[in-house]
């Protein structure tokens, strides 16, 4: 092991070239990455992770938006909150970043999803790992029971990959659509109103798995709603979002109780949450 | 702020970073430059609003990046265009300065000198002063850092 | 073979000592500036094997305060990514304690699991430990709390001073090599078995002695969130917390760490330095933070070392009871207190 | 002691305070930690004795968010410290009640330990109304003794005098313990060759492992944000890349501080390796004495710092730095 270069140490990334940049929403961009000699980076499962680097500016976590069903090329959604996010939105298709990846768990698409009636509960950027399950669903749609999508944002401009939710997802077959925005807009004919509350107007079934995913204060009261619904703690998946430098579950930032959010995450099962002290 | 040297296993050409106050001192750069008056290219101004802009932190920090002798040129005191900002330049770089050389750092490395917008002559003459001190006191070994030197 | 037993009298040491630097790097307690710390060893060094405690411990022989991992340049126009090479040379830590060869052993559980760190891996592997047994352990040592025992330490080759000589004994085939390539200094010396047993009962009769020997752990361990997180002690126990990191860079334990860039003509290095959950910065990022409080800071650092880390590792305490935070808090916290505070009530008050 | 608890008892139970900040007793002798009291049954565990070394002025930054009044136990030189904090606007002087505790030096653990003493169990000896001038100490390993003076903390063989600058009242007598030149050291290295300077700093600040305790524990370091805690800064924290680093942090936070620093001397005693930082902070507090004429930070709450202040007639810095 000793005495050559070391290439495999999983904190040692791989360049990776942006192949393509849509711009999603005012702050929020796509950017496609690929391996410098074509095809991907790596493979992954729905709902991982990989640590995304502008070398000299920083480094940061960000979920796999594309499925892995997409045999070309690996998303990543970005929004623009902090100097590196700045400084990756002002990069243009050829350049580079290094990738390392994939970490954590994945959302359990192969066993305890598979069969099951889907709800996905999404808000803003919280689209962008349940995207990739979705994809995955839909791709594999024999092998799952009734979708549903409840999305919503700030506005309509805010709405992630509109065309693709309108022309892919709304079309496929025994899949239910159904966007809010926070307040009323212009050209906005659907529905107004915050996502726990659409949610409980739309009215579910318990017998549904539900993938929640969206800014705190929204998973906290989608949650309450779910539970009104009679949904237990133990068909809701999230995925959790804390500091994180290594990846590999040792360098200490994400521990929360004896988890490690990029090793045993970032998907959790609400029950698991509840095991967990209150720290995220 | 990233200083880098450009020789590469040559022979040692000094790096002097000068910081400019933009009203007097980098005027009299320019009038230096266009009355014709050569001062070394190893001096890289940085404009300054003021000499009183120059936090401690630049210095040392120019010299972790492989700066050899650091000089700060301002108003002449009384000239300020903020009224008083070189008094405090004074007060504080007298200080750095002792500490610098309480540290062990030669004390040549470090200069403050007060040029106005009409001494061209003077800036380049204080410039190939300092330029042929920072030759005489060599590299700066003292307070570079490891890594900018490879 | 493996159990023989070698001996050199105290004043021959210097000479072993340049012996082995020799042929591989060597690590030794050395008194500088009043404190006694783990340094290359130098001739005409001023070696202190009576020292019990060194100030900082001998963790970073094997997981240095900063190391470089790969540095990022860019080559017409493409990045290049070029790994930093991994320990090649051997290296002997000679001098470490019973505690710190105990804190390796908890290292090796976050370093070595998969995906192993491999800078940290070749370092584990080239590294040969010589410890000696606490012939006058301190008040503040409470080792013996974990289960370690001071008088027998774990390590390739374990050291006994007895009189004026010290007796080696390795113990594993590292040792045995290390051993080996020292006859010159090393005379194999029959019946010392003896000779070390009355030594460890000399230490063991003093270890029991010792303050805080027999800290009880009762309550502590798996399982023990719930109950220790909520309680309202960690509002009293905190409060004098500086929120500086002297705990955690003195702990053998301890092994969270940065990962930053730093900016060279040559490229980008990226490396990873030593970072403290007492930080403010440690858990903050772009959209906020998850410990926004010291009292949140303090409760991570105990409650990761001593809940936490055993319900991941079948019980295994990251601490090892060696004191270095009980001598060097500025304010006279230290994890000895926060046991004692909870006691067997379990700080539920 | 005990005229002290009893008085911090009436305080609190008359209202007059909210709280008390002191000192509460530790695991054993030598180690009694900062505290918080609010209320009387809690002053049991209160200790005021040799090893209260802590300046406890700068716990009152937080203390002045808290609802109602706090009275805080300073030392002489701790009341230099609060003095510059109301000066700076950092601590609220209408919520503070201060009591002006005596002092005849403080004692620091490690003086003992570095004298040989082994597996200290107990010290003995170390009131502050006491006046004997030996510390008994039980070890593991047997009986010992040592003289107070050998186990003070450095500064206090260099202390400014014992009289209390701000006060609400005093309790307890105080004792000169100047036995030294606050600035011999500092002289001692400005004769030495610019070489043997730097290699002395080097060796010294070598063993700094970035711990921050000595900018954390500075009670004139109070800025909410520290420059070096910030992201924006490449390298700025954390890695001890080579003996630049180190001074690089050192050298400016004494800068931060200079003409602000009243040389309480907490950095040196809280280091745990044992570097003198004190030395950054006298060289700059001699140079300003020099300078620009003799200056005590937070002998009052008015007077200007001299670093936000000038003279037209100054030297320059060139004059200075080669006319020594």
């Amino acid at each position: 092991m000793c005495g050559c270069g070391n290439g495999n140490d999983a904190l040692i990334p791989r360049v990776g070239v942006i192949t393509d940049i849509r711009t999603e929403t005012p702050d929020v961009k796509t950017f496609r990455v690929v391996s410098p000699k074509g095809g991907k980076l790596f493979e992954h499962m729905p709902g991982q992770c990989a640590m995304v680097c502008v070398p000299g500016v920083g480094e940061g976590m960000f979920s796999i938006t594309s499925s892995p069903t997409q045999r070309e090329y690996q998303e990543f959604s970005i929004k623009r909150c902090g100097v590196l996010t700045d400084m990756l939105h002002s990069l243009s298709p050829g350049d580079e970043i290094t990738v390392r990846g994939p970490y954590g768990n994945h959302f359990p698409v192969e066993d305890a999803l598979k069969g099951k009636n889907l709800l996905f509960v999404a808000g803003g950027i919280g689209l962008a790992p349940l995207r990739s399950v979705i994809n995955y669903v839909l791709d594999n749609r024999a092998d799952y029971g009734s979708v549903d999508i409840v999305y919503g944002a700030r506005s309509a401009d805010d709405l992630v990959r509109l065309d693709e939710i309108r022309d892919v997802w709304a079309k496929a077959p025994g899949v239910g659509v159904h966007l809010t925005i926070d307040r009323e807009q212009e050209g906005w004919n659907g529905h107004v109103g915050f996502v726990p509350a659409f949610l409980g107007e739309l009215g579910f079934d318990a017998d549904r798995t539900a993938l929640v995913c969206g800014p705190p204060v929204m998973i906290k009261f989608v949650l309450s709603t779910l539970g009104e619904m009679g949904f237990g703690k133990e068909q809701v998946y999230t995925t959790l979002e804390l500091r994180m430098k290594c990846g590999i579950g040792k360098c200490g930032r994400c521990n929360i109780g004896s988890k490690y959010v990029c090793r045993d995450g970032p998907v959790f099962r609400f029950d698991e949450i509840d095991e967990l002290p209150d720290e995220y | 702020m990233q200083i880098e040297k450009t020789a590469q296993n040559k022979e040692w050409k000094p790096m002097i970073v000068a910081f400019c106050c933009n009203w007097c001192s980098y005027a009299g750069a320019d009038l230096a430059g266009s009355s014709r008056l050569s001062y070394p290219a190893d001096v890289k101004i940085i404009r300054v609003p003021c000499s009183c802009r120059v936090n401690p932190m630049f210095i040392l920090r120019a010299f972790e990046r492989g700066a050899d002798g650091v000089i700060i040129c301002g108003c002449h005191p009384g000239d300020c265009h903020y009224t008083t900002g070189n008094y405090y330049t004074r007060r504080r770089m007298a200080l750095l300065f002792s500490m610098l050389d309480f540290i062990g750092v030669e004390n040549g490395r470090t200069r403050v000198e007060w040029v106005s917008a009409a001494e061209g002559a003077k800036f380049s003459a204080t410039m190939n002063e300092f330029t042929a001190k920072i030759r005489s006191l060599g590299q700066n070994v003292r307070l570079g850092d490891l890594r900018c030197r490879n | 073979m493996m159990g023989g037993i070698y001996g050199i009298s105290k004043d021959r040491l210097e000479g072993l000592f340049s012996a082995l630097a020799a042929e591989r790097e060597l690590y030794l307690p050395v008194l500088s500036g009043g404190k006694v710390n783990f340094s290359v060893w130098e001739e005409g060094a001023d070696v202190r094997l009576d020292v019990t405690k060194t100030a900082k411990s001998p963790k970073d022989a094997f997981f240095p305060q900063f190391e470089t991992l790969y540095t990022c340049r860019t080559e017409e126009g493409k990045l290049k990514i070029d790994p930093e090479e991994l320990c090649r040379r051997e290296f002997v830590v000679f001098g470490m304690r019973a505690c710190d060869a105990a804190g390796l052993r908890v290292l090796d559980r976050v370093f070595l699991s998969e995906p192993v760190d491999t800078f940290y891996a070749a370092r584990r592997e080239l590294g040969t430990i010589v410890s000696i047994a606490c012939g006058e352990p301190e008040e503040s040592c409470f080792c013996r709390a974990f289960g370690i025992d001071a008088a027998a330490p774990d390590a390739d080759a374990a050291a006994w001073f007895s009189g004026e000589r010290l007796l080696m004994k390795p113990q594993t085939e590292k040792g045995m090599r290390l051993v080996s390539s020292l006859s010159e200094y090393l005379t194999e010396e029959d019946g010392a078995e003896a000779v070390i047993e009355e030594e460890q009962a000399k230490i063991r009769a003093i270890t029991e002695k010792l303050p805080y020997s027999s800290l009880s752990l009762e309550g502590w361990g798996s399982g023990e969130t719930k109950r220790k997180f909520d309680s309202p002690l960690w509002e009293k126990l905190y409060r004098p917390c500086l929120a500086c990191g002297t705990c955690t860079f003195v702990c053998p334990t301890c092994q969270c760490y940065d990962i930053k860039d730093y900016k060279t003509k040559n490229g980008v290095q990226r490396y990873r330095c030593w970072d403290s959950c007492m930080y403010s910065d440690f858990t903050l990022m772009a959209g906020g933070n998850n410990r926004t409080t010291q009292l949140q800071r303090f409760r991570q650092r105990f409650m990761h070392k001593l809940v936490y880390f055993p319900e991941n590792n079948e019980g295994m305490f990251s601490c090892v009871g060696c004191g270095r935070c009980v001598d060097s808090c500025p304010s006279s916290l230290n994890i000895v207190k926060v046991i004692k505070a909870f006691g067997k009530d379990g700080g539920d008050e | 002691m005990q005229e002290l608890k009893k008085r911090l008892c009436e305080l609190l139970s008359d209202g007059t305070v909210a709280r008390v900040l002191g000192w509460r007793r530790g695991e054993t002798s030598f180690d009694p930690e900062p505290a918080f009291f609010g209320s009387a049954e809690e002053l049991s565990d209160f200790v005021y004795d040799g090893f209260c070394g802590a300046n406890l002025s700068k716990m009152m930054i937080e203390a002045a968010r808290l609802e109602g009044k706090t009275a805080v136990c300073l030392k002489p030189c701790d009341t230099y410290s609060y003095n510059q904090l109301i000066k700076e606007h950092r601590v609220d002087r209408e919520k503070t009640y201060i009591i002006g505790v005596g002092c005849r030096g403080k004692l620091d653990i490690d003086k003992i330990r570095a004298s040989g003493i082994k597996g200290i169990l107990s010290v003995s000896g170390t009131e502050c109304d006491g006046d004997g001038d030996t510390l008994f100490v039980k070890t593991v390993y047997g009986d010992r003794t040592c003289k107070y003076a050998d186990a003070m903390l450095s500064r206090c063989h260099v202390c400014r005098g014992k009289e209390h600058k701000i006060y609400d009242e005093i309790i307890g007598e105080s004792r000169d313990t100047t036995d030294g030149d606050r600035f011999s050291e500092v002289e001692k290295l400005e004769a030495m060759a610019p070489r043997e300077r730097f290699e002395f700093f080097r060796r010294e600040l070598s063993r700094c492992i970035r711990c921050n305790a000595c900018r954390n524990v500075c009670p004139a370091c109070s800025c909410r944000k520290c420059v070096f805690d910030s992201n924006n800064f490449d390298s700025a924290q954390k890695a001890n890349v080579d003996p630049f680093e180190e001074k690089m942090f050192h050298i400016i936070r004494a800068f931060h501080v200079a003409g602000r620093c009243t040389d309480c001397g907490e950095c040196s005693r809280v280091c745990p390796e044992n570097i003198p930082l004190h030395l950054f902070n006298r060289k700059f507090i001699k140079d300003i004495n020099t300078f620009y004429g003799e200056y005590t930070a937070g002998e009052d709450a008015e007077e200007m710092c001299p670093l936000t202040d000038f003279d037209f007639g100054d030297a320059e810095p060139g004059d200075v730095t080669s006319g020594r």
